[in-house]
Parts: structure tokens; sequence; C-alpha cells
């Protein structure tokens, strides 16, 4: 079908809106309300044109083409009716836009020029509007907001939590959240750039530095497993801000807000300004060379054995695949990145961790199973795909450990204790090897525990997965630190491969792919390295309390065995930190610390869980001393003389990489051995779970202001009332114990009936649930 | 022949040329005796730069960083933060005047008339460093010279 | 007075009698009688729609649309669930008709809104009070819905027969704009009242997705008469383009205001009579013929014109609601447009940029020229907001809110002109 | 509008509410709003937060729904108002008939300011025309209609409603 836009010829299809149309073939139509991502809300009246013969302007964005009309966005009726409204917008518009932010990148600004008066015929007062705090992330300025709603329907139908509305009427119309609550969703940030005035500013950055000024790289989020596109906008030399880069197959236009606001952490001060050594038991500062010759020495006195290197999978590919290139240089092959992982049986090989689709397809997907995951706050943009299914009326179910609060609503759902977590998957794989008519050689030691007596909603789940097409089970992030994980990936397998579903195993780092593909990890069998001697993985390096330990951008409490790491280091004769962040307490067990360049500060690439490759670029220059990790690292191997080259470049480590390892054929096939089923997991008592605090997952967004304002950072725990009762809580006070080992917390008590019996839920989002023990382990409750 | 050597007899070219000495003997005199005598200078005069306040002490610079962009000599300087009452205010102003040229796109540029350039084109620097002028001496110089700035942009703005 | 205007033949049929709302007058007068025949007959959709349509019946809200035609619009083959909602919000400034035919006559309105339910396919069927209606009209509605339910005139099989049709009261809660038809279905799904952009008509998407037909109470009270006694009966009544009879609220000065239901084509000077004449015998200076939202017109030309749609477009303005306003000679009308235009600037819903901002700017201009502090300069921008308004709004409201200051300053400019006291 | 303390809906009304969503189509909670907060407001002769916080948590409905509702119409009152609502009609036809007159006689006579409210009562600033244009000029209270009024008329009436007491 055909119809003529300024006696252009254009093609459309049935249903088609005239701004669509005018959109792909480049003819300019002015814009406010009109958003592709949103629906039309036809209410800023910006995008008047005429319709030929019709006495009335038209609306482009609501309006449908009809075949063979002509329409004219340039004829005086349509430039007429565009200024008129224009004219009305900017009647109560402030004339700030020397202080607004939004000044140099506004729509409102742009438009106004084109379509303006010159000099204002309103002489009346200016309708002013009173701003409320809205959280730490939203600077609002509403007297500027031209009631477009963008704001309000991206709440509605993107975030899925409706936060904005409009209240009241007519001209005093106010967008505002209700009373005073602050905005909740983990995507908020993406209002500030659909905004098309200054009424919703960054606040981070607010008032600090204006459009011209920055320069833009393109970056990759280093926060979540999806590599989220954006880019970060450098000002003098430091990350301004940071917003969404367009990427259909992955972020689309958003951004969470987790990446978007963690660069706030770069000038934390804790960041480590020079290479510092223990001298006499003090850590004093170094000059690079003098560093690099003590860590000489200290690891030629030492046994290759009794060495340990621990690698962040929040590292570049390339300083990973440089890392376990230095140490199995130095025959030291103790690697391993998986330091918050807990179980570590059955596979002769970790499994890729990986999502079988790419993250586009999820949106193909008709039926969902999460296992206890928390992915609107964990993964958000992932979460996000599910909202968009959720939409297209696909359904999610979900077994969890607690009623998470998602963006979307399920279809059906489990609340289990995570004692039975793996209980629950075996009946489930049960009910499918009955009804399946996919034949699947089920494990005899998993098939002895069938029990025969799969519950309704399982059965239910079970039934939604068979009976769709494209369906797609995910593993939660936080289920990494689960005693018995690789048992459930296993039980994971198992069901997709009988529901023929796609699985996905998430993850919490950005790198996890990279880390696994570049071998940091013992029991490898991919030829990048030959390991001769042994082959300790990060707990067995931990508990055999090796001589010197290597710890690449980790913090403790990133570990698992938080407590034991420390009375391991403490032990050992030489500890090596390459840090970008370092506390006072950490200082103290390290003999030397190199100053770490972060991921903004340095050139990289990082793999996604669909296995994509996304290579940046450098976007500001490393923190005072610090350096890059590519280059120190390539420094201390040409210090061990290895045969490279000396004026090694950053390009040559990544074709280096690619040679190695992109190009490589991995079997990624899952094998098990010595398969036994016994489930780790079983404190029998009360037990302590939960996730980390989104907020608090890695050592950048743990530092990043207002990111943690956004949640209270009090201690609290949350647990159903019955449990309370059989532990003879007293309900009336807020305050109780908790104990595990030895340590005690005072914490406050919310009574929660998204809690499954006999667990306790504590989100860790601080360094005091750390001191208390470990999650998955039992947990005691007493009266204050 | 005989023509040149009566010019030169009767010094002709010596009066031609004195004629000109005399008659610009009489006239009225270009010349100025400066430093006690000085040129008049429109309002429109661009000196030494200032910033200026409004009368109830309040800087009106609000740090928006027009005149920065706009300086074609790269001379200006500024960061700018929000202040506790909500406003933006600028932490530092800074202009070279080594690099600037006297355009006047500062002031041009400016959208609340904070920085200005005055009629003070008698200055001097004793040492490094003092070319750049601060916030705080733009300040001075505003609040010294209000009143005569005041009455220019004001003579300014008639031909506006 | 000339006695040969037939007066409350239709709407306000019930009014000659003592006790008009009741069952009893009203089955007296012979009602229910066509719903009883169509329950009966099974009659024909499509032969109810056609009859409507050949009456001529033209919408009593305002816009005058043919209400057959609407009726058309809707698909009777499609199985969807479809809704007739029945526009109770009068809230036009200068009409009062709705509400006494909600408190005279309620069982017209029923059987007008089953029948019309009936027509369109329609199992649900509505009926949205404005919020100000909740005291004695929406009692006598909800009684008279009562009395139908009871005597299964409303219900699952209705008079024995095989036809559901639910009629559920709602009321609303003081919005003008949702007398707007889109704005209503908004409201009746529990949101704020903001119109919705059309295309989709309601008549394709309207109330919860399904489609919707919304008419007026006086449409929908007419429909019984007009079926029992056909159309060539209602088309011989008022003139060949505006069959029938209207309801005109009048009020203002006038020595007797009230509801005149009399044959469109009626000359305004009769009118005028019907309603007592001007007041204290003064001289007409202006009528609002059509509610607020119409253009006034000057009170020489309307004592020459009658009544109808098409007389009243051709001299400016519109029939409208049927809201006559009679101003006399001393009205001051810079008043008069000061108080239309603080209506519109308070009851804008807000959501579209020209009149959200262009009522309220309209509104300070006059108050600025009332307070004696305006200039010419105003009054040229004034003159100019209405042109910038009307046709580029999703409703109507824009165009209702720039009618009349248009149309005030063009007949009353002096007036303005006189409020200037600095002439810069 | 803030408000700490917990509000419930009485049950008698939970049940009123309940009824009237039988009206419309299954699942639908919006459509009780609007009727659940004229319940509201007739028992609370205002809406506080802690009512919207209550109804929306009847309704499953975000907070914001609810209070975006309750702002837009013009009959929800969201601060405190006296016990009778009076609404004297000021639109074009009242206004022809004098109905500022009346207005200003009842500011004077109950000693408040049109908008504003007393103990007693509350003088709505009512812009929207009432609807009885031919009985003007009227006023409302408490959703009664008083057409054709006087002077001398709303002495009886305000007398009638003191005389109620």
């Amino acid at each position: 079908m055909k119809i003529k836009i300024n006696n252009k010829e254009c093609v459309f299809d049935k249903g088609d809106t005239l701004i669509q149309i005018a959109d792909r073939n480049g003819i300019h139509i002015p814009r406010f309300c009109y958003h592709d991502k949103l629906s039309i809300a036809a209410n800023c009246r910006m995008c008047l044109i005429e319709q030929a013969g019709a006495n009335k302007p038209q609306p482009a964005c609501s309006t449908p083409a009809i075949e063979d009309q002509e329409y004219f966005t340039n004829s005086d009726l349509a430039l007429d009716s565009q200024k008129n409204t224009m004219e009305f917008l900017l009647i109560n518009h402030p004339l700030d836009c020397p202080v607004c932010d939004q000044g140099g990148m506004c729509e409102l600004q742009d438009l106004a020029l084109m379509h303006g008066r010159v000099k204002s015929r309103y002489k009346e007062d200016k309708r002013v509007v009173v701003d409320h705090n809205i959280g730490p992330l939203i600077k609002t300025n509403m007297t500027r907001c031209i009631h477009c709603t963008r704001c309000v329907r991206y709440g509605e139908e993107i975030a899925g939590i409706k936060e904005f509305g409009s209240i009241g009427r007519g001209e005093t119309m106010e967008i505002r959240t209700y009373l005073t609550s602050a905005i909740n969703s983990p995507m908020s940030g993406n209002m500030i750039d659909i905004c098309p005035v200054g009424a919703l500013n960054a606040s981070p950055s607010h008032m600090k530095g204006r459009t011209w000024e920055l320069e833009k790289v393109k970056f990759i989020s280093n926060h979540d497993c999806v590599g989220s596109n954006m880019d970060i906008h450098v000002l003098e030399n430091k990350v301004f801000r940071v917003v969404p880069h367009e990427n259909n197959k992955i972020n689309e236009i958003w951004l969470s807000d987790r990446d978007r606001f963690s660069y706030e952490a770069l000038d934390h001060n804790e960041r480590v300004k020079k290479p510092t050594a223990k001298i006499n038991g003090r850590h004093t500062e170094v000059e690079w060379d003098q560093a690099f010759e003590i860590i000489k020495n200290n690891l030629d006195s030492i046994n290759s054995n009794d060495v340990s290197g621990l690698i962040s999978a929040n590292s570049t590919i390339e300083e990973q695949y440089l890392f376990q290139k230095w140490l199995r240089e130095m025959d030291i092959n103790n690697i391993d990145y998986r330091v918050s992982q807990n179980d570590f049986r059955y596979q002769t090989e970790e499994p890729f961790p990986k999502i079988d689709i790419p993250i586009d397809d999820i949106e193909n997907m008709d039926s969902i199973l999460l296992i206890d995951s928390n992915i609107t706050y964990e993964q958000p943009i992932l979460s996000h795909k599910l909202r968009k299914l959720f939409l297209k009326n696909a359904k999610i179910n979900s077994i969890h450990t607690y009623n998470y609060t998602y963006n979307f609503d399920l279809e059906n759902s489990i609340l289990i204790n995570p004692n039975f977590l793996v209980d629950i998957l075996i009946d489930f794989v049960e009910y499918l090897s009955i009804t399946s008519n996919r034949k699947f050689d089920i494990p005899a030691e998993i098939r002895k525990k069938f029990k025969g007596n799969a519950k309704k909603s399982v059965q239910e789940i079970a039934k939604n997965l068979l009976a769709k097409k494209n369906s797609l089970i995910l593993l939660g992030s936080s289920l990494v630190s689960h005693p018995d994980y690789q048992l459930l990936k296993i039980l994971t397998n198992m069901i997709s491969i009988m529901a023929n579903s796609s699985k996905g195993y998430l993850v919490e780092n950005c790198n996890v792919a990279g880390a696994w593909l570049t071998g940091c990890m013992p029991n490898t069998t991919k030829k990048i390295s030959k390991d001769k001697n042994s082959r300790f993985n990060v707990l067995e390096a931990i508990n055999n309390k090796l001589d010197s330990y290597i710890i690449y951008n980790l913090e403790f409490i990133d570990f698992y065995h938080y407590k034991e790491l420390k009375k391991s280091l403490d032990n050992a004769k030489f500890v090596l930190g390459f840090q970008s962040f370092v506390t006072e307490e950490e200082k103290s067990f390290y003999d030397v610390i190199l100053p770490l360049a972060t991921a903004f500060e340095s050139p990289g690439t990082f793999v996604n869980i669909e296995n994509e490759w996304q290579s940046f670029a450098q976007g500001c220059k490393p923190y005072y001393m610090s350096k890059e990790g590519w280059k120190i690292l390539t420094k201390l191997r040409l210090q061990n003389g290895a045969s490279i080259d000396n004026s090694v470049d950053y390009i040559d480590v990544l074709n280096e990489v690619d040679s190695v390892v992109r190009n490589q054929k991995f079997n990624m096939e899952e094998k098990y051995n010595n398969l036994v089923i016994e489930k780790k997991l079983n404190t029998g008592s009360l037990t302590r779970f939960g996730g980390i605090d989104s907020y608090y997952i890695d050592n950048i967004v743990r530092r990043a202001d207002s990111l943690n304002k956004v949640n209270s950072k009090k201690n609290f725990i949350s647990v159903n009332k019955k449990t309370l009762e059989a532990n003879n809580i007293d309900i009336t006070k807020n305050k109780l114990i908790v104990r595990q080992n030895d340590n005690t917390l005072l914490v406050e008590l919310i009574i929660d009936e998204n809690v499954s019996d006999n667990s306790v839920y504590i989100i860790n989002s601080n360094k005091e649930y750390y001191e208390l023990g470990k999650r998955y382990q039992p947990i005691k409750i007493e009266n204050v | 022949m005989l023509k040149n050597y009566i010019k030169s007899f009767f010094l002709l070219e010596l009066l031609r040329g004195l004629k000109v000495t005399f008659s610009n003997m009489f006239r009225k005199k270009t010349t100025l005796r400066y430093p006690y005598e000085k040129t008049p200078q429109s309002p429109r005069f661009r000196g030494l730069h200032a910033l200026r306040r409004y009368p109830n002490g309040e800087e009106r610079c609000i740090g928006c960083k027009l005149c920065e962009v706009v300086c074609p000599a790269l001379a200006i300087t500024i960061d700018t933060e929000e202040r506790n009452d909500g406003t933006r205010r600028t932490t530092k102003y800074d202009i070279d005047l080594f690099k600037c040229i006297f355009c006047g796109f500062c002031e041009e540029a400016c959208p609340v008339d904070a920085i200005v350039e005055t009629r003070i084109f008698e200055y001097h620097f004793e040492e490094r460093g003092q070319n750049i002028l601060k916030k705080s001496d733009l300040l001075k110089i505003g609040d010294k010279f209000e009143k005569d700035i005041a009455e220019d942009q004001k003579a300014k703005s008639q031909h506006a | 007075m000339k006695n040969n205007i037939r007066i409350n033949e239709l709407c306000f049929s019930t009014l000659s009698s003592n006790n008009p709302n009741s069952l009893e007058t009203y089955l007296s007068q012979g009602g229910y009688s066509t719903w009883k025949k169509i329950v009966n007959d099974f009659t024909d959709k499509q032969e109810i729609i056609d009859l409507v349509v050949k009456s001529g019946l033209r919408g009593r809200g305002g816009a005058g649309f043919s209400t057959g035609k609407k009726w058309s619009f809707i698909n009777l083959e499609s199985d969807e669930i479809k809704y007739l909602v029945c526009n109770a919000d009068e809230s036009e400034p200068g009409t009062c008709k709705d509400r006494d035919i909600l408190r005279y006559n309620p069982h017209a309105v029923i059987e007008g809104m089953l029948i019309a339910s009936y027509a369109i396919g329609a199992n649900v069927s509505y009926c949205y009070l404005r919020g100000e209606f909740m005291g004695e009209v929406y009692k006598n509605f909800k009684q008279a819905l009562n009395e139908a339910y009871s005597n299964n005139f409303v219900g699952n099989n209705i008079l024995g027969s095989e036809i559901n049709i639910e009629l559920h009261d709602l009321i609303g809660a003081g919005a003008y704009i949702v007398g707007e038809e889109t704005a209503m279905l908004e409201s009746i799904e529990g949101k704020k009242g903001f119109p919705r952009y059309k295309p989709p008509f309601p008549a394709i998407k309207g109330l919860f997705n399904s489609p919707t037909i919304i008419n007026n109470v006086e449409t929908l009270a007419s429909i019984p008469k007009i079926i029992s006694n056909g159309p060539i009966w209602f088309n011989s009544i008022g003139t060949k383009d505006s069959p029938g009879f209207k309801c005109f609220s009048v009020s203002g000065h006038v020595n007797k205001p009230g509801n005149y239901e009399v044959p469109l084509g009626t000359p305004f000077k009769d009118l005028l009579e019907l309603a007592g004449g001007v007041k204290n015998n003064k001289k007409i200076k202006a009528v609002i013929p059509g509610g607020s939202s119409v253009p006034v017109l000057p009170g020489n030309i309307i004592m020459n014109i009658n009544m109808d749609y098409e007389s009243i477009a051709n001299a400016g303005s519109l029939l409208g609601s049927g809201a006559v306003i009679i101003m006399d000679e001393n009205t001051n009308m810079v008043k008069v447009l000061h108080r239309i235009a603080r209506f519109y600037y308070s009851e804008s819903c807000g959501q579209c940029t020209p009149c959200r901002e262009g009522t309220g700017w309209m509104y300070k201009i006059i108050d600025k020229l009332l307070s004696g502090k305006g200039s010419l300069k105003d009054i040229e921008t004034l003159e100019s907001l209405p042109n910038m308004i009307a046709s580029s709004t999703i409703c109507a409201f824009g165009d209702a809110a720039a009618m009349p200051v248009e149309s005030f300053i063009k007949y009353y400019k002096n007036e303005f002109l006189n409020y200037i006291k600095n002439e810069d | 509008m803030k408000d700490k303390d917990l509000y419930n809906i009485p049950s008698e009304a939970c049940t009123k509410i309940n009824e009237w969503l039988l009206k419309f189509p299954d699942g639908e909670k919006k459509p009780a709003i609007i009727y659940a907060l004229h319940l509201i407001q007739k028992e609370n002769k205002y809406i506080k937060s802690k009512h919207v916080d209550a109804l929306a948590n009847l309704l499953n409905l975000k907070k914001i729904d609810v209070y975006e509702v309750a702002s837009f119409y013009s009959m929800f009152e969201l601060e405190k108002v006296g016990k009778h609502t009076i609404s004297v009609c000021t639109n074009v036809s009242c206004m022809l008939k004098g109905s500022d007159e009346i207005l200003a006689y009842l500011e004077r006579k109950l000693k408040i300011k049109v908008g504003t409210s007393s103990d007693e009562y509350f003088l709505k600033d009512e812009r929207e025309c009432l609807a009885a244009c031919c009985g003007a000029p009227m006023m409302q209270v408490d959703h009664r209609y008083y057409e054709n009024l006087t002077k001398e008329k709303v002495d009886k009436i305000i007398r009638d409603i003191e005389n109620e007491k």
C-alpha cells in the first residue's frame, strides 16, 4: 500500500501510523510524546500534519495511514499547527536553559529552534511546580515538565511498576509519584533518557557539566551477564555519566540503574593510588619497578604448587588470559575464578556458563521457568525481555525460595525451602520422565530418588513447558553459592532436555564466560595450557593453606568462604593483590598491592552469557598511578623472560586472545561422572538464604554512592510468622538476634510471608552479614 | 638642468617640506599626553573582564558555560556544582588574559549579563600566574566598578 | 402567545401527570409497549437501526450526529461483547434537560436504552450519571431501574424471551470532560477522564476494548416513541434536515426559565415567548443558543432565525445541547466571557497541550482585561488564541473553549476595548 | 494529606464495593475506584492518604492509580473540609441571575471565603455548571439541589441545617 508524504511516495503496511512511515522514509515530523518503544498517547499535539482534503490537521503519531492519501508535513497548515503547539508548550516552560542539565540535548530546545516564535507573547505568570524527592538517582525539576507522559507510560509498560502518575487536571496537572514515595524500579534511569526536557535529570551528574563538553566512548556494562551496550560520557578524564547505546540484540535502548550509576565509585577514597608493599610490617608506597622486584623475589622463593591465583570474573578477557598465562608460565596451576561457588562436584569440567539461545530470542519464547531467580533486580535487562513476553501472553512460571517481586505476573509459582530445591527438581524430572515422549537416560542415582508424588503445581509447570514449543529454563544467579549448585545444574539440564526447552545458567559477573574460555580454572581439559602439577580449585586452595595467594580484582567478601580465606591469607607467606579498591582491613593481609585500573579505564573485551564477544575502548585514563591490567601482566611476564616483544600493544594482546581463545572450538557438552546424589544442603534446622543485594554485588557497585542510597542499609531479616512462632520469637518487638556459630548480629525483624517455612531470608547488603556467617548454613534466631 | 638648479638654489624643496610642518604646527593636536589625558571610550569598549552581582549581592553567574564554549581562544575555564539552595553556581571561573583576545563573545553569550568587559585597559602582572583572573578577582572588579558597568550595560542595551 | 406550538410531547410527556416519574404514569402513556413488541416479535436488529436512520434523529448531546448512522457502525455480525452507554453526565453550562428527563421520565430513558442495546446487540448497558446527580436524580433513576427489573423489562430472559440485557447505573464524580464520550469510557473503566484519540472510534474499540455506542439521555428517551409512531411521524415534525422535537433549556434573563420541548425549527421568537419574554421587558442583547461552548449570537440576529441545526449553523453558531442562555441589554459581556473562560480553564483535563495551556492563557488575559490591566496587545493575542486551540486537540473541548472567546470578541469587541486604560 | 495510622474500609462498604464490581467484566477492579471513593468520602468527609492506601490494597491496585482518580475528579476533597458542603453554581446562567450576590451573602453569613472551610461548612469553589440552569441561581447542599435562591431562602436553608442537629 502506498501514500504520498510531501509528494514522496511511501510504502506502508496496514495499520502503520503516519509517523512510523515518515520515520522510515527520513521525513522529519516533530514530536514529544511519541516514542517508538512506548504506547501512543497523542497528547503533545506537536506532530500535527496536513492530510490533503481534510480541514483539520491530523496527529501523525496516532493516525493510521489511509491508502493513496496525500499528506504534507511542511504545508502552511502543518507548520502553523506545529508552531501553535510549540508556543503553548513554551508559555509555561521556564527559560532556564542555561542552568538546565538537558540544555544542549533537549528535544524541546531543538524543536523550539525550528518551530518556535522569536519572542514570547505570554506576559502572565508561569506555572511553578514544587519538586518532591523521588530518590537519589533522579533529580526532578517538574516546572520544566511538558506533560508528555513518557515517564508515566514507561513505568506502566516497560518497567512494569507504575510509579509516576499525572495528578490533578488541567494546567495544574502534575507528574509525580504517590505522595513522597521514591522511585523503586531497577531500570528507573531510563526515564531520564526518554524525558524530552530537563524535568528528569540524573542526580549524580546534576549541574556538574554541560552536554557539549563531553566525549563519548562506547562501553560494555560490567555488572551483569548480558553485557548491555552503553556510552560513557567523559568530562576532563572523568566519567561524567553513562547512557545506553542502542543494541537491539541485547539491551535495546534501555540500561539498568546499576550499569548507569556505578561509575560513581571510580573516585572512591578506597581506590588504590600507588603500588604499596609491606616493608617491615608496614605498608609503604613504592615505585612500580620496586614492586615488580619484590613480587619476583617472593614468588621465586615459593614452590609453584603452593601458590594460588584467583581472578575475578569481572575482569576483561585479556586480563584473564594474561593472568593464567603469566601464572602457568611460572608453573602455577592453582587458578580459579569461581570464588563465590561452593559446589565443585560431579563435573570433570565446569559446564560453560551460557544461555542456549541468543538474548533477543527470549522474546520469541512462549513459556519460561525461573528457578530461584530474583531476575528483576539481578538481571534487569533479561527481566525486561520476560516482561515483554508476559505482555505477549507467554506463561512465566517460577520455583523459588522467596516470593520475589517481578515486573511481570507469574502463571504458576512454587515457594520452597532452599533445603528442598533439589528434591523439587527431582520431582520435576520424575514427572517429565513419565509424561515427556523424549527419551532420556536418567542416571540410576537420580532414578533412585523418585518418590512418585510430584505436587500438582509441579505438574502444572511441567505441562506448561511441554505444551509450548519454545520454552526456556533459567537458573538463578544467586544459586551459584548453593551447596548443591552442580546438582541443580544437572537437574536443570535434564529438565531442559526432556521438556525440549532451552536453558540458561545465569551468573552474577559480566565475564564468567571469558574466564571459562581462557581456562582460569583447574581441571581444564581444554588445551590452552597443559597443567602438570597440582590443580587446586578455589575451595581446595583455601583449605590447603598455601604459602602464597595472588588475588586479582577481588574483595574478600566476594568469596563464599570469606572467613576461611582470611585465615589462609593470614598464614600465607606472600599475598599479592591486583586491586582497584582496597579497604584498610584488607590492606593488612597483603604484602604487595598493585593499583589496577577499572574496566572503565582500560580497553578490553567481555563475553556475555550468549558467548557474544564485545570489545570496548579505554574510557578515561587510569586513576592516579594505577595501570591497566594487561600492561601490568605483560610487564610481569616480560620480567619472567617470556618471549614476547617488548613493545607489545593492547591490539597485540587482543589479537592473541582472539587467535588462541576465540577461534578455538570448545566442547561444550555437559558430562558428569561420579554421579552420587548426595544433597549437601540439609541443615535440618533454620536455614539462612538470600542473594546479594543487587547494589552490593561487586567492588565497583558497592562503592557507588547514589546507588547505595536507594535501599536502606539497615540490618534486617525476613522470616514468616509460622517460623517465628515455632522458634518462640516475640513478634511484638521488631528486633531480634541472629546467631551463626559464635557470631551474633542484632537485626530488625520483618515478618514476611514471602519467605518459606524454616528459613531466614537475608539480603546481603553489607559486611556485617558476611561476618555473621555464610549463606545456606544453619542459623538461629533469638529474642533480644 | 637649469630648472633643477633654480629649485635647489631657492631651497624650494625645503620650503615645501616646511609648509607641511608649519601647516600642521597650528592644527589641533591629535596626540594625547597619556597618562594625563585619555581618549574617549565607547560604552562598548572591551577591556578587562568583570563578573557582576545583582543589587542584593547575589552573584549573577549561573555557570551555564556558554562563555566557555563560545570563547575562540579557549581562555575561560569553569567548574560548576549545585549550591545548597539548589541553584547552579561556579566553583571555578578562570580567565587567562594571555589567551584572551578581547573579542567580547563571552559578554554576548552570557544570558544573565554576568561576565562583562569593562573599560579598564591599564593593568599589569608582576608574577607568573597573575595573568589568570580567578572568580574572586573578577567579582572584585565587578564590585568596584558596578556603577560604571551598569551604566554601560544600559547604554548598550539601547542599541540592541 | 401563539397556541399552536406543540410542547412536551416526547421526552417530557409525563410532565402532564401528577406523578411523572412513576411506572404507572409511564405505562398509562403506552410506555414499554414498544419494548414488549420488540421482545415478542424478536424484531430484526437491522430493521430497528434502519427505522432510526430513516427518522433522521440526531444526537441530542451536542454534536448532532445522526443516531441511526452511529448505530450502524457496529458490526452486528461479530460476536464480540458490545456495550451501550447512556451519557447522563450533563454538564454543559446552560443545559438542564437531561436532569429533568431523568427525574420526571426515567422509564423512557430505560426503554430507550433497552431498545438501543437490543438493536446493537449489547447485553450490558450502562447509564453514567454525573456525580452531582447523586441526590434526587440518581434516586429517581435507580427506583425506576428497580421497577423495570422487577417487571422483568430488564435482566435475564426478558419477558420470557431469550433476550438478556443488564442495565447498570453508574455515578461520576465531577468532571465536565467526562461528558465527552471517550472520556466517559475511561471514567467508567475507573481512570481519569482523559478523552481517547480517534481512530479507533468507540464503535470499533470502546469500553473495555469492545465496540460501544454512547448516546445522550434525550436521544435515548426519544427512541421508544420514534419506533412506535414510526419515522414518518417523527419526520413530520420539525424541518427536513432537523426532524423531531428538541428540549430547549431556556435560562438567563427570561421571565419563565425552563425546559421547553418544541419541534425543531420553531422560531426563536416563539421560544422566547414561551419562556415569558425577556425579564423586566428589557431588550435582548445576546443569546448563546446551545450551551456555553457555542458561539454567541447577538439579539438582532437570533430574533430572526429558527431553532434548528441548519438555521443556527448558517447564522454562525451551533444548536449544541439546546441550552438557550438569554442575556439582556445590561449584561456585561466581558464578565460573561470571563466566567465561561474560567469554567474551561478549570475543567480542561490537561491531557493535550493546546487546551491545557491555551485555556489558562485565555482566562488569564480576560482576567487581566477585567481588572483593567490589559492592553491592546492582549486583545490581539486573545483574538489569535481560539484559532490556535481549535481543531488541534484530541477531543472537541478545545473547540468548545475557543468558540465563545472568538465570537464574544467578534461581536462585542468594543466592550473589551472599554476595559483598556493605557493605550499602548 | 499525610497520615500515618492505618484505615480499614468498613466491611459494609467492602460488600458494597464488591457488589458494584459485579457490574463490570470479571477481573476489572478499577471501575470501583470512583464509587468506593464516594463511599469513603461520605464516611470521612474527605479523602486522606490512608484511605487511598486502604482502597489500593482492597482492590489490589497501585496507589498512584487510585490517587490519580481521587485528584482528577472535583467532587473528591483531599484537604480537610467541614461537615456540610455547599456549592453555589456560579456558571453563566446562574451568574446572569445573580449567583455572585448569593455567594457573597453566604461568605458573609458563614464567615468563610469561597473555597475554604470551617468546621461546620465547606463553601466549595464550584466552577462547573450543576445542571439546574432553569432554576438559577441555585446551590447544592450535601447533594441536595436548592433552586431559585434568594437571600431569604438561603437563610432558611442554613436555619434548617442548624435545626437538624
